[in-house]
């Protein structure tokens, strides 16, 4: 059964905000045989969802670590990709491997740090070497992921240039020209 | 509102033998009232409401006498307490309704219910309350939730966007197509002709030749219609519209 | 012996900045059966320092009320509530839903406005709705908060309310009262 000592600093310790000397759990239950309840404490919390750990002197309440998943939950929310995001996927895919100076000349815009983040965070580029040229830039590819994702076999499914014209995709030159004012807009803020 | 130490409890009133004349110490007639039932009986069931309407009438004298200024409502309870008194002593009539003794026994019925309302958040007040009396966990960890976004693109969008880029930074080729237009001049010459070979009201639309390509139709219309106004302005043409988007009609002045 | 289902609701109530539904328990530890367990987990807790509690639905851990003595002394007291905030939290409490109208009938007299107020900041009371009554006036209920405040498990458990109700003091304010009111004004001409 609980001894009243050891109900104390149990409380004590559950409400403190801070990790706790045994001197600090003496002055807040006052004269108890503090050491022994903390060793009946821990032992009893042994095993438990909830421990008692004593770190460089001072004891506190944890939750068990092998319990840590359930305190950081993960949750995905869906999320569009940016313009710049698409039109650097889109260069990396038809382009690779190629590195970020030659992704911005190929959109002829500036490209954010975070853009290609991005896209590795989505997994579907990741970083091919380095190219052997001035300066070692690091260059990207797209993954198998990249090629689930969009339903692809292989890199060589994309439409070439030709398909692109055909379909119409090269011709809208002043709604290119438009999007990309909006967008360099939005990279502004 | 009155501050009250925070191990008010109710009874401490009730309990003094005489009352103060500390009005800053009662909220209004009834809590007075209140006050002075619990002094006759703690089972405000059994108390006489004739005694209390004596003591409160007993009590504002008192403040009177003592040029302590009452608030008007302490003075309403009086005035009706007084009738209330009068109703209880004089033989009854019949006639007044609700009778006296049903006045009395609603008195009764609201000090009742105040009463149980003080004392039940005297004893909320009791209770082991979160922060006084029980205490959470101090340091919690916390259950954080991290955010991963899903990033979502499709093939179309993916094909879409290079064929900008490509398009946007490929060598272009500006070709100005030409398309027909009627000028300001040919259409006023054509409205003035129009508008000069009818008399009654016409729609502009009639005015245009049939037959037109679309695309130069539209520039006609549009450039016939500032014709118009060009005309009504120098006073040659009426114009007249019914409703917004109806036909615009034109006539000759 | 202690099971994972057990040691799961336990690390996540310890962890947690607020009390928990069975929902968001679950939502926290994933398919479990949570229900067992917080029966489980409550008696395994009770008497001791620190106990599991349910309160409009949620639950958390606290203290055990009667080593408040130990954990006080440090602390500083609740917000204090003048004896007109604590009347009308009574009566909202033990009445609702109900009108500031019929708050001052109860109480015989006028309430300021920093009452109510004040109870809504504290997070105890919030406005229900509107009386379908002349006037339609705002009603006032007490919140989940206020039960968990005052360590109740529902409205059910409010000191003597069913001798209260029993007793007809809890009846909607009456038109007897009204009537009363009348009277009074009457005699005021």
């Amino acid at each position: 059964m609980i001894d009243e000592d050891e109900r104390a600093v149990e409380a004590a310790l559950f409400a403190a905000e801070a990790s706790m000397t045994v001197g600090e759990i003496m002055a807040a239950v006052g004269a108890r045989d503090v050491r022994a309840a903390l060793s009946r404490l821990r032992e009893h919390y042994a095993g438990r969802g909830v421990e008692l750990v004593e770190r460089a002197g001072r004891w506190h309440f944890q939750t068990a670590p092998d319990l840590a998943h359930i305190l950081r939950r993960t949750r995905e929310e869906p999320r569009k990709l940016s313009r710049a995001g698409i039109e650097t996927l889109a260069i990396i895919a038809y382009h690779e491997p190629v590195s970020r100076a030659e992704i911005e000349a190929i959109r002829g815009v500036q490209i954010s740090k975070g853009t290609i983040d991005a896209l590795m965070e989505a997994g579907w580029v990741r970083p091919a070497g380095r190219r052997e040229a001035p300066g070692r830039p690091l260059i990207y590819a797209t993954t198998p992921a990249f090629l689930t994702h969009f339903g692809l076999g292989s890199r060589r499914d994309l439409p070439g240039i030709e398909d692109l014209r055909a379909a119409g995709l090269l011709d809208p030159v002043d709604l290119a020209m438009e999007q990309l004012e909006v967008e360099k807009d939005e990279t502004d803020d | 509102m009155i501050e009250e130490d925070d191990n008010f409890e109710l009874p401490l009133r009730a309990e003094r033998e005489t009352l103060t004349l500390d009005i800053d110490g009662w909220e209004g007639p009834l809590d007075l009232l209140l006050a002075l039932a619990r002094v006759q009986k703690v089972d405000l069931r059994e108390i006489s409401i004739l005694a209390l309407v004596e003591q409160y009438l007993a009590f504002v004298e008192g403040a009177k006498a003592l040029k302590l200024e009452l608030a008007a409502d302490y003075l309403v309870m009086a005035a009706w307490l007084a009738f209330l008194k009068s109703g209880l002593l004089l033989p009854r009539d019949p006639e007044v309704e609700p009778s006296p003794e049903e006045l009395a026994l609603r008195l009764q019925l609201r000090l009742q219910r105040l009463d149980a309302m003080r004392e039940a958040g005297a004893r909320l007040m009791a209770r082991d309350r979160i922060g006084r009396d029980v205490f959470l966990r101090g340091a919690p960890e916390g259950l954080r939730v991290v955010r991963k976004p899903a990033w979502e693109a499709d093939l179309y969008e993916l094909i879409a966007a290079y064929g900008a880029v490509r398009a946007r930074t490929g060598p272009a080729v500006h070709i100005v197509s030409r398309r027909p237009v009627m000028s300001l001049e040919t259409a006023i010459e054509l409205v003035s002709r129009m508008v000069g070979a009818r008399l009654d009201w016409a729609s502009l639309e009639s005015f245009l030749p049939e037959g037109l390509d679309p695309l130069y139709r539209r520039s006609a219309l549009a450039s016939s219609f500032l014709a118009t106004l060009e005309l009504a302005r120098q006073g040659k043409v009426a114009l007249e519209q019914e409703a917004p988007f109806a036909p615009l009609m034109v006539r000759r002045l």
